[in-house]
């Protein structure tokens, strides 16, 4: 029931922010702020509560939905699903705060539209039911497809249009191989049905099981995303609103990367053991070719764009490698650069608030104007080359580590992402805060340190950064046991493939 | 097979149609009043529906070889007149300020709905095409209903003329087609053709299918017989193109499903793939055609012929799956269908009059700031179409996906696909345009009379839309009992 | 009997060609009241006699003096006849030539197909107003319902 | 009476329904592309008709009977929207309908 | 008290935390006692624990604070080990650290940066004592990668120019490339063998490999690809020239005592690994020979004074990769500590020499400073001797066992002893060049008045003299690590001794010839052109700049800059246009003409006849 309280609060929080600004034009904020707060509180219950417990399911409900295929309102939690529950609530609260100030015009839509796509992804993240799971993820997309449309910067209705075109058209590929696999149900239990549990236990088999999990692949990793299906993203990223490329960054990738830890590998073991080494192929090509054209940007929230591209083809790495190490690595990825592209984009955003442009080539000695400033961003920077002691390096690190087991080539290929990682990050850094103060093409009136109150959300996400890096054992112990039971789920099967 | 007094009861929602018609028509003879016919045809069409509605959960009756009337033909009875009863609603204020005589309009209007309703009805040649050229004739008059207004917003005169000699044309070929099956089959009640009679080969009987597929098919617009519409939708009067997108649509699917379905057409693996020619032809020009459209009512016509390629391929599927889901996926997407036009239609009617039609995407900058609450309706109407989730028509989309997938019509499925990709661009499009604030040179969100009674209407539909779309479930459950019958 | 039917068979082809063709439009009304005649001769060589009564009034008869009162009342004299002849060109009828004749073909290829002789029976007005009036009341009332429809369109739409 | 190849009846119809079909498509008179719907219809009729002699039926002629209705309406229907292209127009041509394209 | 080893980053990271936290806003005499006091406070602790450790007799020590990720069977903790070898990193890093530290004070008194300099320092004492401390490989990489991160950091301190940023940069990302094959490393022996504990892997790899095998063989070489990246070894030496862009103390501390060293660290803490690979192990050999001789000779033509140093500080890794390589692991890092003092110490002299001059770096425009600095001059002196070897130097007994050690190897042992012999005469040549042109002869530029700084700077300069001095004579407690490889006798003719008490000595008196008597000249030998363009290339540092800007750097950029709109867009594009094509071809099939539909409709219906028909 919990769960539904919590995807609720946003849903009805989103309503009457929109419906206050009729009163003042400062509520919406605050009640959206209240009510991320309520739901990272809950959260926190949620999870405190049952750290100590072996059972794999810390809350679930199950009710009928359409009895007719055998849909059910199904949602429950894990460890894993438990762990990004948290990262959204807590960019949830990171993103109000982001749009804090920015956010002038019809603030009650804008926040409306905010704790929809929370709520879509908190949908996301429980629902055991893959109609459900489809459901809420298309539910995600429009508050956000609004955000980027209505707030988003000058080229947003391109922006706007491709993430939505993108995530939709992979989306009905997805819904196609739910469909197959639901019909597999019936045909071989003489029942619809689209219960996960019930789904796993159905065999696809051949060829066509291949197709069903490339309809998975696709959308899921289009939302990850990785080559070939990335190029939404920079336009997304750059034209949204700061709290919008948070929550794209920070939450609507990891979407992508939970769908195929829970889905697309599980429900397809031995179709995912074939295709890992393309897929893993596909993540290496992503780390390298991104960050190669990260590097090449001069439109800054677009670099910090392919960067998580690039960063996100390690989640995919860990994914196909399929074993503890790698799993957790990408957990942790998923985790830490929630947090640091999050970071980024705020950091992006509030540059561009200040300075009324994103094009690095204007920007440069910005560090003893902005001291403060540089200093978050040359912590987040290195926190995004993975420097050890950060949580990017343990999911990073884990993530390399575990797949080196199973693909020896790719794994050192992808190694070499780190490289290219410290030659964007510190190159950014560079361009903006070193050099000579030059403020000939911008107006440099308004830049200003960061305030009091942004300080407290980067020193919130610093702080997760650093535990995660020093103390990471909090969130491994967490998904621990979920990432166990998937993969003593498929394990028995992919052994025995190996073995033939 | 001659009638009885015992099939009064079941003919009572067709009767009360008829009577409201009747009525209206006295009523206009003893002393023209705009408002006493809008309400006698808005009043009769709701006790029809609400009467078919009551007669729906125990009837079965075969009235007279022309009619049955069953829990199906009840549904959409229902459908029907709840459709037309909006739409008498929307066309009130809109044709308020009409320079011309008023009140023949929702004559034809209900008889219009007399023709519907015998067609969703009918499984005999003889009311399907009485009942399509009753529906069809009183649009005639409907398309072109403002012709004689100097100021008149659109092209009646055009559109109507347009209509008629292509669907006369149509009609030509349904009624060709009907005389090979007859004689074929020595009845003009449907009937499989699989048992060809002596001396009679399979191609007769395809082609005997295909002529009367090809004069459903136009009506249906589907490509490649699909050309009037954007023209026909865009010259009438947007209430008569409401009920040519909604009304019309359905109840000739309707025929459509039922004749296919009792005739066996899709045994004939040559049907089936021409049906699957043009249901990928429909997705394909249909959404590419509305790609760059900068009119609304055209966009919309486009779009039905995409959706009407969609309903297709649960049609096609009906032969392959097992059970009757595919029936089920025609007859909720169909619902869903009606909703959705109704609505997204309905917007343009209440902002339009006769005099002035918002039909440009133009005059729809930032409704949403201007008028939030239609352009929320107009926005989740528009993503129904596109068969986003929380709407009807992603339930609508997925009962057909569904269907697609049972029968393995994976080349279909992916036209479906890609159709929806492209339709999603211009869905957008609009919402996009409501989004971006307005300019000067837009006009006034509301150029007419501002009615209560259209807004409720449209309150009902935006409910319908998002109740249908989060718990479809009993209505589910409603069609698939329903679906028995085809 | 059948010399009849292929007579005005004939008769009823060459007429319709001709109408189609036709500059003159009242020349072209008067070759489709042939045709209709025509084909009123054959209902009822194939023994529908009410059919072809019905034929020769109210298609040949009514309609057509409905055609024929419209060309009048529009005055299409001479001026349309030349204009006409302007519109006539080669390449107005190419593809719907082709289209036409394959169009034939396909439909005389499947009618043929249907290998069948019959002896015409004689089904008089009897059996049809049995029918009409029996089983098939409602198609009356539809009917007339449908002549409403009709009805009320045409008066709107035509009146001054 | 002499039997009558009953494809000889429907071709019969099929060439009148293929001439009014031409008629249609290659008439820019709007009252000629009228009288060869009327052409195309009662092609249809006939291959009623002829349908129901096969069978010794009185059915089709009752369809016959209601495509003569629905012939007489869709006249008396076009004949008033020619009577309206012509006055305001002041000519039957029929392309002078097409300023709605695209 | 071992317990407490934890304490000794802990210090230094409480005083980066607390400069960081303050962020500039603290008195400069606040933030200088805590910069340096912190990491005093280290050294304090570590000479306890040093005590403490060596009086216990123990071989080793371990202590686990809390466990830092344990995922499957990948176990790995916030755990410190400690024995001979990282207790002697451990206070030369905090010794060392706190007198460069309490140097820097003084020198960097009027930086603004005062305290965010203190504060990177502090972060780097801390991750250079994680990395050395480590008990696993994971800990160790985090302490590798810190060091690294800092050593950024103070590259770039004086960010305003660019250049500077570039240096920092570069020096980054050359040592991420070994780093990364460092890291590769520790997959492979995760993957193997099941564990990143150091001890448990070396334990492991001894038992379950066999010499030469190929595993070792890859294992070891990766891990070298780190060694070499962070301690500016052939390949990977490009960095270390350009990161003099750094504030002085930086240099000494960092790229001259403890941090570019860490290779030799890491190489003799996994000397197993190479044990069991003796290809590879021949390899460090020949890389260390040839990058001594390498700088060697570039050291010779360079004219800015830190570079020299910089040079000369590859070229005496060179002898610790040299003696890693034949073997001798206590030489090598015996040579690393003494190294480490009289390094750091003619860095901090350079340093008081820069200051005193107004930051000039050209020998060539300093000369005859003797006077004006006393002490700097001593120091230099001091510093010079030790790294040329001069004998009882500590410089001579570490370079000394080195050579012998390489002599003793069979096979090139001879080669190896030769080339190392050679660098030594070059050492001495450069070393000498660059004293006399700075102190001797006649002032070309600026005139000093005075030797700047306070007891701060000069105290620490007195304190690594002695050392440098005296080093020589400490027994580090090695043994037990290199399992008693460390001291032996060496039983040598007296002319090898001679040879190699001499060649430095040639070298310092050519350096003298040329540069103090001036009896040759070096305009003369430099007229050929031959010569001339040798000297560019050495001066070059042998094109290794322009070679890897041409391999690499350039085709990146280029790729970087011909891809910018990212090419799979396109792709996407290309479907949006293919798109509004078919739109466009599309649309005009609604032409508005009645006949032209009605044709259509009639096409329709025939092309599904035909298609009904035929099929």
């Amino acid at each position: 029931m919990i769960l539904v309280v919590l995807i609720g609060v946003l849903f009805v929080g989103g309503v009457i922010a929109w419906i206050s600004e009729r009163i003042n034009p400062d509520y919406p904020r605050l009640i959206a702020l209240v009510a991320v707060l309520l739901d990272l509180l809950l959260m926190v219950i949620l999870l405190s509560g049952s750290a100590g417990s072996e059972a794999q399911w810390l809350a679930s409900i199950d009710a009928q939905w359409m009895p007719r295929f055998g849909i059910s309102f199904y949602l429950a939690a894990d460890g894993l699903s438990g762990l990004l529950l948290l990262l959204t609530a807590f960019l949830g609260v990171i993103a109000v705060g982001s749009a804090w100030d920015e956010i002038k015009d019809r603030p009650g839509f804008f926040y409306f539209n905010l704790l929809w796509t929370l709520a879509g992804v908190l949908g996301v993240f429980t629902a055991l039911d893959l109609f459900l799971f489809f459901f809420f993820w298309e539910v995600m997309l429009i508050p956000m497809y609004f955000i980027i449309a209505i707030w988003g910067h000058e080229n947003k209705n391109y922006a706007a249009m491709k993430f939505f075109l993108f995530t939709q058209v992979s989306g009905m590929l997805m819904l196609i191989s739910i469909l197959v696999l639901a019909y597999f149900h019936y045909i071989q239990f003489g029942t619809f049905s689209f219960n996960y549990h019930d789904l796993l236990a159905v065999s696809t088999g051949g060829e066509l099981e291949m197709w069903v999990m490339l309809g998975f692949f696709i959308a899921f990793t289009t939302k990850l995303p990785s080559i070939p299906f990335h190029s939404w993203l920079p336009d997304a990223h750059s034209q949204a609103p700061t709290a919008g490329s948070v929550i794209l960054a920070g939450v609507l990738l990891k979407t992508g990367a939970y769908g195929l830890i829970r889905f697309a590998v599980p429900l397809f073991p031995e179709a995912s053991l074939a295709f890992a080494p393309v897929a893993m192929t596909l993540a290496a090509i992503s780390i390298l070719y991104c960050a190669k054209v990260a590097f090449a940007q001069s439109d800054i929230k677009r670099l910090i764009a392919y960067t998580s591209v690039s960063h996100m083809g390690f989640v995919t790495l860990g994914i196909y490698a399929w074993n503890e190490q790698a799993l957790q690595g990408a957990v942790m990825t998923m985790l830490a650069h929630g947090l640091s592209a999050a970071a980024l984009f705020m950091l992006a955003g509030s540059l561009q608030h200040r300075i009324h442009t994103r094009n690095m080539q204007d920007m440069g000695g910005f560090w003893p104007k902005v001291p403060h400033m540089a200093t978050v961003a040359l912590f987040f920077s290195i926190a995004a080359l993975g420097m050890p002691g950060l949580g990017n390096f343990i999911g990073e690190f884990l993530a390399l580590l575990g797949a080196f087991q199973s693909n020896i080539t790719l794994t050192v290929i992808s190694a070499f992402g780190l490289i290219f990682a410290s030659v964007y990050s510190l190159w950014v850094i560079q361009k903006i805060f070193h050099g000579e103060f030059a403020s000939t093409n911008f107006d440099d009136s308004q830049l200003t340190d960061l305030s009091r109150r942004e300080m407290v959300y980067f020193g919130a996400m610093m702080l997760g950064l650093v535990w995660m890096g020093m103390y990471p054992q909090t969130f491994l112990d967490m998904s621990a046991a979920a990432l166990g039971g998937l993969l003593a789920g498929s394990q028995e099967l992919v052994t025995s493939v190996v073995q033939n | 097979m001659n009638m009885t007094f015992n099939d009064l009861l079941p003919l009572m929602p067709i009767l009360l149609v008829t009577a409201t018609a009747v009525l209206a028509m006295v009523v206009i003879g003893i002393r023209r009043s705009y408002a006493m016919t809008a309400s006698i045809t808005i009043t009769g069409l709701l006790l029809a529906a609400v009467m078919a509605a009551i007669l729906m959960p125990g009837t079965n009756r075969q009235v007279t070889p022309l009619l049955i009337i069953d829990q199906y033909s009840l549904f959409f009875t229902v459908i029907i007149c709840a459709a037309a009863m909006f739409i008498a609603i929307f066309s009130f204020p809109y044709l308020s300020n009409l320079d011309d005589d008023k009140e023949e309009y929702f004559l034809l209007l209900g008889i219009a709905t007399i023709g519907a309703v015998v067609m969703v009805s009918s499984t005999h040649f003889i009311s399907t095409v009485l009942g399509l050229e009753t529906l069809s004739m009183s649009l005639y008059g409907m398309v072109a209903y403002p012709l004689h207004s100097k100021n008149s917003a659109t092209h009646p005169l055009e559109a109507s003329v347009k209509y008629l000699v292509l669907s006369a044309a149509a009609s030509g070929f349904m009624l060709f087609g009907m005389a090979l099956v007859y004689a074929q089959t020595g009845t003009l009640a449907f009937s499989s053709l699989l048992s060809a009679g002596a001396g009679i080969s399979e191609g007769y009987s395809i082609a005997a299918l295909l002529l009367i597929s090809a004069g459903i098919a136009f009506k249906l617009s589907l490509a490649p017989f699909h050309m009037w519409t954007p023209d026909v939708y865009e010259g009438s009067p947007l209430p008569a193109t409401t009920y040519l997108a909604t009304i019309g649509k359905a109840a000739m699917f309707v025929v459509l499903l039922r004749f296919v379905e009792i005739s066996g057409a899709l045994n004939f693996t040559s049907v089936v793939v021409v049906f699957s020619l043009i249901a990928v032809l429909s997705i394909l020009a249909g959404n590419l055609l509305a790609l760059l459209q900068n009119n609304l009512k055209r966009i919309l016509a486009y779009s039905s012929i995409a959706h009407m390629g969609y309903l297709l391929i649960a049609v096609i599927a009906s032969f392959f799956a097992e059970g009757t889901i595919s029936i089920e996926a025609v007859t909720f997407y169909l619902l869903a269908y009606v909703i959705m036009s109704l609505g997204a239609f309905g917007v343009a009617s209440v902002v339009s009059t006769s005099k002035s039609e918002f039909d440009d995407i133009a005059d729809y900058q930032g409704l949403f700031w201007r008028a939030p609450w239609l352009a929320a309706i107009f926005t989740c109407m528009l993503l129904s179409l596109a068969g986003i989730p929380l709407t009807v028509g992603f339930i609508a989309k997925f009962y057909v996906f569904m269907a697609g997938v049972e029968s393995g019509l994976w080349v279909l499925l992916a036209a479906l696909v890609i159709g929806s990709g492209i339709g999603l661009y211009y869905y957008l499009r609009i919402v996009y345009c409501m989004l971006t604030p307005a300019t000067d040179k837009t006009p006034l969100p509301f150029s007419g009379v501002e009615s209560l009674s259209s807004h409720s209407v449209l309150a009902i539909l935006f409910v319908l839309l998002l109740v249908l779309g989060v718990y479809p479930a009993p209505v589910m459950a409603i069609i698939e009992t329903i679906s028995a019958f085809i | 009997m059948m010399l009849l039917f292929y007579l005005a068979a004939a008769i009823a082809v060459i007429s319709t060609a001709a109408v189609i063709v036709q500059t003159n439009i009242v020349h072209a009304l008067i070759y489709l009241i042939l045709s209709l005649l025509a084909v009123a001769v054959i209902f009822y060589v194939l023994g529908a006699p009410f059919a072809a009564l019905l034929e020769a009034i109210v298609y040949a008869g009514a309609i057509m003096v409905l055609f024929l009162f419209v060309i009048m009342m529009l005055n299409l004299g001479q001026h349309t006849r030349d204009e006409e002849r302007s519109w006539m060109t080669m390449q107005v009828w190419i593809a719907p030539s082709i289209m036409a004749a394959i169009l034939l073909a396909q439909l005389v290829n499947v009618l043929s197909q249907y290998d069948q002789e019959l002896t015409p029976v004689r089904v008089g007005v009897l059996e049809v107003s049995a029918l009409l009036f029996g089983p098939y009341v409602l198609a009356v009332e539809l009917a007339s319902i449908l002549l409403l429809a009709g009805l009320v369109s045409a008066y709107h739409l035509a009146k001054k | 009476m002499e039997s009558i190849p009953i494809e000889h009846g429907l071709i019969l119809a099929g060439i009148l329904f293929t001439l009014g079909l031409i008629g249609v498509l290659t008439r820019r008179n709007i009252v000629f592309v009228l009288m060869s719907l009327e052409i195309m219809l009662n092609a249809s009729g006939l291959a009623f008709i002829v349908a129901s002699a096969r069978w010794g039926h009185a059915e089709g002629q009752v369809m016959f009977l209601m495509i003569l209705t629905l012939a007489a309406a869709e006249v008396a229907v076009g004949l008033g929207l020619i009577i309206q292209v012509y006055r305001r127009y002041q000519t039957v041509d029929i392309n002078v309908l097409s300023e709605m394209k695209g | 008290m071992l317990d407490l080893i934890w304490l000794l980053p802990t210090f230094s990271l409480l005083g980066f935390l607390s400069l960081v936290l303050t962020a500039g806003t603290l008195p400069k005499r606040i933030a200088a006692i805590i910069g340096a006091g912190s990491v005093g406070l280290s050294f304090a602790v570590a000479v306890i624990i040093a005590i403490q450790f060596l009086g216990s007799g123990e071989e080793y020590f371990v202590k686990e604070v809390w466990t830092w990720m344990s995922v499957g069977s990948l176990n790995a903790g916030f755990s410190f080990y400690l024995d001979g070898l990282s207790l002697t990193m451990m206070l030369v890093i905090t010794g060392i650290g706190f007198l460069i530290h309490l140097y820097a004070t003084g020198y960097m008194d009027d930086d603004p940066g005062f305290s965010r300099f203190f504060a990177y320092m502090n972060l780097f004492v801390a991750a250079m004592l994680m990395l050395v401390l480590g008990d696993n490989l994971i800990l160790l990489y985090l302490g590798w990668e810190g060091v690294g991160l800092c050593s950024y950091l103070l590259i770039g301190f004086w960010y305003t120019n660019p250049e500077n940023g570039y240096a920092a940069r570069k020096a980054f990302v050359v040592t991420r490339v070994g780093d990364t094959s460092m890291a590769i490393g520790l997959f492979l022996l995760f993957a193997q063998l099941g564990t990143l504990n150091i001890q448990d892997l070396m334990y492991a790899a001894e038992t379950q490999w066999a010499v030469g095998s190929g595993l070792a063989v890859a294992v070891s070489l990766l891990i070298l690809g780190g060694a070499v990246g962070k301690s500016a070894q052939l390949p990977l030496q490009t960095w270390l020239p350009d990161a003099m862009a750094g504030p002085t103390p930086i240099s000494a501390l960092i790229h001259a005592a403890t941090m570019v060293t860490a290779g030799v660290y890491l190489v003799a803490r996994t000397h197993i690994l190479f044990e069991l690979a003796p290809t590879v192990q021949l390899l460090v050999a020949w890389i260390g020979l040839i990058t001594l001789l390498m700088a060697g000779f570039t050291a010779l033509t360079q004219s800015d004074i830190k570079r020299i140093l910089a040079y000369s500080t590859m070229s005496q890794i060179g002898y610790m990769f040299l003696a890693l390589g034949v073997g001798a692991w206590s030489a090598s890092v015996f040579h690393l500590m003494t190294h480490a003092f009289f390094k750091a110490l003619l860095f901090l002299a350079s340093g008081t020499v820069i200051l005193s001059l107004h930051h000039e770096q050209n020998i060539f425009k300093m000369g005859g400073v003797r006077k004006q600095l006393p002490v700097s001059f001593w120091s230099f002196l001091i510093g010079s001797l030790a790294l040329t070897a001069f004998p009882f130097t500590s410089g001579y007994f570490s370079k000394d066992e080195i050579l012998l050690a390489a002599l003793e190897l069979d096979g090139p042992g001879l080669w190896l002893w030769m080339g190392g012999v050679l660098g030594a005469f070059f050492t001495g040549l450069y070393t000498f060049r660059l004293f006399f042109v700075v102190f001797f002869g006649d002032n070309k530029g600026h005139e000093p008045t005075q030797e700047v700084g306070g007891w701060n700077m000069s105290w620490p300069l007195f304190v690594l003299m002695v050392g440098a001095l005296l080093a020589g004579f400490i027994g580090l407690p090695l043994d037990a690590v290199f399992g008693g490889h460390g001291e032996e006798e060496h039983d040598v003719s007296a002319l090898i001794h001679g040879i190699m008490i001499a060649a430095p000595l040639l070298g310092i008196g050519i350096a003298y010839l040329f540069y103090y008597s001036k009896t040759f000249s070096v305009d003369k030998l430099m007229a050929s052109p031959l010569a001339k363009s040798l000297h560019k290339f050495w001066f070059s540092g042998w094109g290794m700049d322009a070679l890897y800007n041409w391999l690499f750097v350039y085709p990146f950029l280029w790729l970087a800059r011909i891809n910018k709109d990212d090419l799979v867009d396109k792709l996407y594009a290309f479907v949006v246009v293919l798109s509004r094509a078919a739109h466009a071809m599309i649309v005009k099939t609604q032409t508005g003409y009645l006949r032209w539909y009605a044709l259509s409709v009639a096409t329709g219906l025939v092309l599904i006849l035909t298609l009904g028909v035929l099929l």
